[in-house]
């Protein structure tokens, strides 16, 4: 299992090179000049000149890119252009948020696709299956912050049951933070319960015509766990999988929703940065991300065998 | 003695967009304790549907059991409340499959598999639940039974998997055991093996097993007696040995002229094997009359236009045959 | 907004003025405590003011540091840590006599020392500031005595002055030992204001708590002068970028005060959201909106074509698109509020389509495209665009829209390619530093004549001598049209009605002294 | 056979009816609207539904019906070009990828996995950022984007099939890699390739809206659905309408694009038979 873990990661290295690599010049391929975004009207040439050079924005891509990714390595990501705060420590504050929208969304998606996913599967092209999968379709239909804005301002304003800005990090006061998480957690969530749902769906499908289904029945057991320990089990494989490739959706909704109810995350500073062509920030963060998504799809394949034991490490 | 199982006038049928399916369709059949049933035909006459209607696994939709009487000691399987069924499911009756590849669930490990039924089935406690399937491990042959139980299924063998099976279906000592192919996916010699260790167990356990094939050599060894099946009718039932000696259903001549016999020793320009003419029909769209007669060499005119009925040919000898009626 | 609607808009306006002026003395007396919730658009971009332009972080940290001088309510020049100044007949030197016994946060009393290394270090080239160049001709920096700093010019520049007192960037005195024990990376702001800096979280809050050593100087509260006041425990201002986010959080009572309220929803917040207790202020600022005309590329280079423009644009159409009527029709770079504004400032040109067409034809304008640059940053940005687009096609121009990113336009502004680029600016007291712009448009390259007005204004803070130069340069404007400054903007906030003390500056700064929450 | 399954499945058809309704209105947009969607009448503006504005009309005035119905051609046209481009350039490289196998597998895919690393959006995000917005440029960067999934998709076919019988023989019997890809590997991957490209589309009009609110969409005064949802955005407390007519065209597009795709999966799919 070491062994494994280890060689997916070997294997991961020049996927992340690479990913390095398109992040640095895709930013630096960005027209605008950071220097004058944040100097604004008043900045003389010479001005401008000496922050680049104080920058190493003055030397060539292809140095300014080898010491990027030789400080990354070292755990440097550099320093913002905008705030004069390490990248590394502004991602450090920003991730935890990012991290626990994220995951929780996880776990409210989980809970809402597997079920249904499981019961369109039970009750195939019957009324119910209809219902289920058309409500999880509907979530996945509607534009992120649309669906945001609307949720703020029926369960915020209209109802009062959450606050509608504002973030209290959940490692330091549990209930209250999930106030705050729960509405853009849910929003967020919704996109990847229709995804995940229809994919539990159609692996029920498949895993249920499957003999040992009508083994496990064969057996005496009851419907539930012949759904959950028998089926459910070997459907996951490739709901995981799907789990694993939407993370990255959560990720990339996290940016939207995170501006949509005010949450001071990776993918809100992510956008503040491009537009303020803070190259060293949004390389870190972009980087960051990637890292994360990598890493998440890293612990799907290890849990995968979890799953399927199928799966050899040899 | 009693029959332990009593399958009378089965209708099991699946409704499908093309059309409805009459896939067992008036099936009687009986077994009695300690009996070995084989159940031949081809494949598609509803052998396997008939085993699975006894446990009432048929999956609805789109399949139904429409009528019927399937008695388990006098007890009506049909009439009771699925929870009551679930009881009498790999407890009373239980089943082994035709493919130990795919009826093993990849996911779990065999001693998981195993005690599923137990636990479910009997109050015992998690160290006895192995102590009794280690002990079936062993009576099924199968070598360092304790270590295999932390295996999963594909870590085995066909074979181990099959014994896998058998152990898992003799554990709670059923009164029923419905065999489906259980040896077609072996190889020739382990499917001796397997067959021989299911006779010694259902001997020890005073068990009846339906014995699905298509295998009339595994049949005419292991059953007492026969029950051919064509299109979801049982054709013709006799004891093993009046059936090989003779059959009476031109259906059941023609599937015994089409095994080799090995013993008959003409070495060059022997016989070429009988092969019955034509092709099993569509269940969707069955012939009039006796569903046989579009193949069979001895037809007469009512064959066409009406079903035959069940004759008594001999001593517990029975034909569906216009010949006979 | 038609013409006939403006002056009830006027006296809306005034009539809220009166309100807000009137309910201040009637109120009870000032109660202490309590934290401020501030609902502001956009989150502080860095805790070291020196190192951005951003106005926000020096609305923010207007709190936490103060100035040498400071703007008043009418944005003059008013004493704050100096208590005052000389300026030598020669304009060469500058003696500042600082307030004795300020103190830092850290307990430190702010010296002279202070002020010489604050204003040595916005010089350096190390620290990122944004206006090196008003400094520029700073020749050295002398401490006379603890309480005395006097500077030597290289040449006359007393427009310097203003940009000492600007608003962003904040030219913060900061304490001399604290920002060497820091670094270069700041991370513990310590300044003499009312306020002490407490946390940053970006993105999620910016936390101050009343400094309480701090002696606020004599006189009424004027501008970033006189009588400063810290009622309030606690100042916290949260960043919510989602406009109607921050409208539902005030709602909501999740914040107290919002310093953005959206031009299109202020008829809702009148009709519907006074009942709720939510009081709304307005008023109108010398920031302005226009649009700069590049006198160098093909087609508008021509005077004629940009003449045609002047006549093609009916302002309140671009009032309208841009701020939804809240603002004040305004023509020159010298807005209404500023001490240099004459009536003269008021001449501009008025829509005649007829006239406009008839110039088009005389420029020999032949249906060639005309770029119209612009960002979605700010949404009256590309309100502008829209009318002025359709106005100008209205007269047959063929006006077309770019629309680009903030970082690209400004990239395209100070690069020189631009045909017609749309941008505002926020208060600019001394008017000089206004007509910076016309070196971008390519106006001073072909009318040298701007730049020496420039010249001569920075040299000089005579009333008069200014006023006449200002007028000269707004004819100029007149004759050869290198932009169209269309409007004052107004200001528009909210609160709840428990908060007392809070007014608009028109400035655009949020000052919180002397404000309370009433309990 | 297969209209005949459509037909059985309700969802899926209802999907099929909502899509070719959208894709008529895209062709009879200028025919359908009432007003021009660009055109500005700003002392009329924030208009209720009305006869004359049956969708009211926006900050600037602007005709909300006829912006959506614009709108439809822009996201439509977004959507499907973008589609192509990633199915285009997605089956060749992963027919490639898994015909070949081999150190061009490893490459492409080494390639394909570090695409696949960006959160789509992020990615397209930034690809936007570097072109700048025009209606194209989205196009492009959500074409982009979607690559990797289409090529994975006809790798894994494409690689399982060259092992099959008839390709070898098809080999042997000296046709060009060229005529194997195209006549035997390709047909084999319709059922999860048409399955792909439906909810890629639905996925591309979605896309479209996030760039938009993002800022980084098709530069206004397109009346893209995006641009129009998020600039409404501003005033759904005062103004709904603004909101509310173009999010349901855009709710009830996708939601087709969706329904089609999933029945699509349920009749293609021979695994689910």
């Amino acid at each position: 299992m070491l062994n494994y873990s280890i060689r997916r990661l070997l294997y991961f290295i020049p996927t992340l090179f690479i990913v390095a690599f398109m992040v640095f010049f895709l930013v630096r391929l960005i027209p605008g000049d950071p220097i004058q975004v944040m100097l604004g009207d008043g900045a003389n040439p010479e001005t401008i000149a000496a922050v680049r050079e104080k920058m190493g924005l003055d030397r060539p891509l292809p140095i300014q890119f080898g010491i990027w990714l030789g400080s990354v390595v070292k755990g440097d990501f550099g320093t913002s252009i905008q705030t004069n705060r390490p990248v590394l420590q502004s991602i450090r504050e920003r991730f935890p948020v990012t991290i626990t929208l994220t995951t929780l969304a996880l776990l409210f998606s989980l809970l809402l696709s597997i079920p249904t996913g499981m019961l369109a599967a039970v009750y195939r092209n019957t009324g119910k299956d209809y219902f289920f999968m058309l409500l999880t379709i509907l979530g996945v239909s509607a534009p992120v912050f649309w669906l945001g804005l609307l949720s703020l301002l029926v369960f915020s304003v209209k109802l009062g049951w959450f606050p509608s800005i504002g973030f209290v990090p959940i490692w330091e006061d549990f209930w209250t933070g999930l106030t705050y998480l729960i509405l853009p957690a849910v929003t967020l969530a919704l996109h990847m319960a229709a995804v995940v749902a229809r994919m539990t769906r159609s692996s029920m499908l498949e895993v249920l015509r499957l003999e040992y289904i009508t083994h496990a029945r064969a057996k005496g057991l009851g419907e539930g766990k012949v759904l959950i320990k028998h089926a459910l089990k070997n459907a996951f494989g490739p709901t995981l999988t799907t789990i694993g490739i939407q993370y990255g959706q959560l990720l990339g909704g996290a940016v939207i929703t995170e501006s949509v109810f005010s949450l001071p995350g990776l993918g809100r500073y992510v956008m503040v940065s491009i537009h303020a062509r803070d190259y060293p920030a949004v390389q870190g963060c972009i980087l960051f991300m990637a890292l994360i998504y990598v890493v998440i799809n890293l612990v799907v394949d290890l849990m995968y065998t979890y799953f399927d034991p199928r799966i050899e490490y040899n | 003695m009693d029959n332990i199982l009593d399958i009378q006038d089965l209708h099991t049928f699946f409704y499908t967009p093309e059309g409805t399916a009459k896939a067992v369709n008036g099936v009687s059949l009986s077994l009695k304790p300690g009996e070995i049933l084989g159940l031949v035909g081809e494949s598609g006459c509803g052998k396997s549907v008939t085993n699975l209607s006894v446990l009432r696994l048929i999956s609805d939709p789109p399949g139904k059991i429409v009528s019927g009487k399937i008695s388990l000691d006098g007890q009506d399987l049909l009439q009771l409340p699925k929870r009551d069924m679930r009881k009498i499911r790999g407890d009373r009756i239980s089943m082994i499959f035709q493919e130990p590849m795919i009826s093993l669930n990849p996911a779990y490990t065999i001693g998981n598999q195993l005690m599923e039924a137990l636990l479910t089935h009997r109050k015992i406690s998690r160290a006895e639940a192995v102590n009794r399937v280690v002990e079936m491990l062993q009576m099924v042959e199968i070598p360092s039974a304790e270590k295999r139980l932390k295996d999963y299924p594909h870590h085995l063998s066909g074979g181990m998997r099959q014994r896998v099976m058998i152990a898992e279906a003799m554990l709670l000592r059923p009164q029923v055991l419905l065999a489906d192919e259980p040896t077609t996916a072996l190889d020739v010699t382990i499917q001796a093996q397997v067959l021989e260790l299911m006779y010694k167990l259902t001997e020890e356990f005073d068990t009846a097993i339906i014995l699905v094939t298509h295998n009339l050599g595994i049949v005419a060894e292991s059953a007492q007696r026969v029950a051919v099946m064509y299109t979801g009718r049982v054709i013709e039932e006799a004891p093993v040995k009046d059936l090989f000696e003779s059959p009476r259903h031109p259906y059941t001549n023609g599937l015994l002229r089409s095994v080799p016999v090995p013993d008959q020793n003409r070495p060059a320009g022997r016989e070429p094997l009988y092969e019955i003419e034509g092709i099993v029909p569509n269940l969707f769209d069955l012939p009039s009359g006796c569903s046989f007669h579009p193949r069979c060499s001895r037809i007469k005119d009512i064959c066409r236009h009406e079903q035959p009925p069940e004759v008594e040919v001999g001593t517990n000898h029975m034909a569906r045959c216009w010949l006979y009626a | 907004m038609k013409k006939g609607t403006y002056p009830v808009f006027l006296a809306l306006l005034i009539a809220s003025v009166i309100l807000a002026v009137s309910s201040t003395p009637l109120a009870a007396a000032p109660q202490r405590g309590g934290t401020l919730n501030i609902g502001i658009n956009t989150d502080i971009t860095a805790i070291d003011p020196h190192t951005t332009t951003a106005a926000i972080t020096a609305s923010v940290m207007g709190h936490v540091y103060e100035r040498l001088i400071g703007l008043g309510e009418n944005l003059e020049l008013v004493p704050v840590l100096a208590e005052r100044w000389e300026i030598s007949d020669d304009n060469l030197q500058i003696t500042f006599y600082l307030r004795k016994g300020k103190l830092f946060h850290n307990g430190q009393e702010m010296t002279a020392d202070d002020v010489k290394f604050t204003f040595d270090r916005i010089r350096t080239p190390e620290i990122k500031f944004g206006r090196k160049k008003d400094f520029a001709d700073i020749d050295r920096i002398e401490v006379v005595d603890k309480y005395t700093v006097r500077f030597y010019m290289k040449k006359s520049n007393l427009s310097m002055l203003y940009s000492m007192a600007y608003l962003s960037p904040l030219v913060a005195v900061v304490c001399e030992d604290e920002v060497e024990k820091q670094g270069e990376k700041m991370t513990n702001p310590i300044g003499t204001g009312p306020y002490k800096f407490v946390e940053w979280k970006p993105d999620r809050h910016i936390l101050l708590e009343r400094f309480e050593k701090y002696v606020p100087q004599p006189g009424p509260k004027n501008g970033f002068g006189g009588e400063r006041v810290a009622y309030l425990d606690k100042l916290k201002f949260i960043p919510i970028t989602e406009e109607s986010a921050a409208t539902m959080a005030l709602l909501n009572k999740e914040v107290d005060l919002l310093v953005y309220v959206p031009f299109g929803m202020v008829e809702q917040f009148k009709n519907n959201y006074a009942k709720k207790g939510i009081v709304l202020e307005e008023k109108t600022s010398p920031n302005w909106g226009e649009i700069q005309i590049h006198m160098q590329k093909p087609v508008v280079e021509n005077l004629k074509f940009r003449q045609a423009m002047a006549y093609a644009i009916d302002r309140d159409i671009v009032l309208q698109a841009a701020l939804k009527g809240h603002g004040t029709p305004h023509s020159s770079w010298v807005a209404r509020k500023n001490a240099y504004y004459t009536p003269f400032h008021d001449k501009w040109y008025e829509k005649d389509t007829a006239k406009a067409k008839k110039l088009l034809k005389e420029a020999g304008y032949n249906g060639e495209e005309v770029n119209i640059s612009v960002s979605k940053k700010y949404p009256m940005h590309f309100g502008i665009a829209v009318a002025v687009q359709s106005e100008l096609q209205a007269v047959g121009i063929n006006a077309k829209l770019k629309v680009m990113e903030w970082a690209n336009l400004i990239k395209a502004m100070y690069g020189n390619d631009f045909e017609i680029l749309i941008c505002s600016h926020t208060a600019r007291p001394d008017p000089v530093t206004a007509y910076f712009y016309m070196k971008l448009n390519g106006m001073e390259e072909k009318y040298p004549r701007m730049a020496q007005i420039k010249e001569e204004a920075a040299g000089t803070l005579d009333t008069q001598k200014r006023i006449a130069l200002f007028e000269e340069a707004h004819q100029m404007c007149i004759d050869t049209v290198p932009s169209y400054v269309f409007y004052n903007q107004n200001i528009v906030q909210a609160w709840q009605d428990n908060v007392k003390g809070y007014t608009i500056w028109e400035a655009g700064m949020q000052r919180y002294w002397g404000v309370w929450k009433e309990k | 056979m297969f209209m005949r399954k459509i037909y059985k499945n309700k969802l899926g058809l209802a999907g099929f009816i909502v899509i070719l309704a959208f894709a008529m209105l895209a062709l009879a947009a200028p025919w359908v609207s009432t007003h021009d969607p660009l055109k500005a009448d700003v002392m009329n503006w924030k208009a209720p539904p009305s006869m004359d504005h049956f969708f009211g009309t926006d900050e600037y005035g602007r005709d909300i019906f006829s912006r959506v119905i614009h709108g439809t051609r822009i996201s439509m046209y977004i959507s499907f070009l973008s589609v192509l481009i990633a199915t285009f350039f997605g089956v060749s490289i992963g027919a490639i990828s898994g015909f070949y196998g081999g150190w061009i597998d490893n490459i492409i895919m080494r390639f394909m996995d570090a695409v696949m690393s960006f959160p789509a959006i992020l990615l397209a995000i930034g690809i936007m950022a570097v072109m700048g917005g025009s209606i194209y440029n989205v196009t492009i960067a959500l074409g982009f984007v979607y690559i990797p999934r289409f090529a994975r998709i006809i790798r894994g076919s494409a690689l399982s099939l060259r092992q099959k019988e008839f390709v070898e023989a098809s080999l042997a019997l000296g046709s060009s890699d060229f005529t194997i890809i195209f006549r035997h590997i390709l047909p084999n991957c319709m059922a999860p390739l048409i399955v792909q490209i439906t909810l890629s589309l639905a996925y591309a009009i979605l896309a479209e809206t996030g760039l938009s609110f993002l800022g980084l969409g098709a530069p206004p005064p397109a009346p893209s659905w995006g641009n129009i949802l998020s600039d409404a955005r501003n005033l759904m407390l005062d103004a709904p309408w603004m909101t509310v007519f173009p999010g349901i065209a855009i709710t009830m597009c996708v939601l087709g694009f969706n329904l089609l795709g999933d029945a699509l999966r349920d009749i293609l799919d021979p695994r689910l038979k």
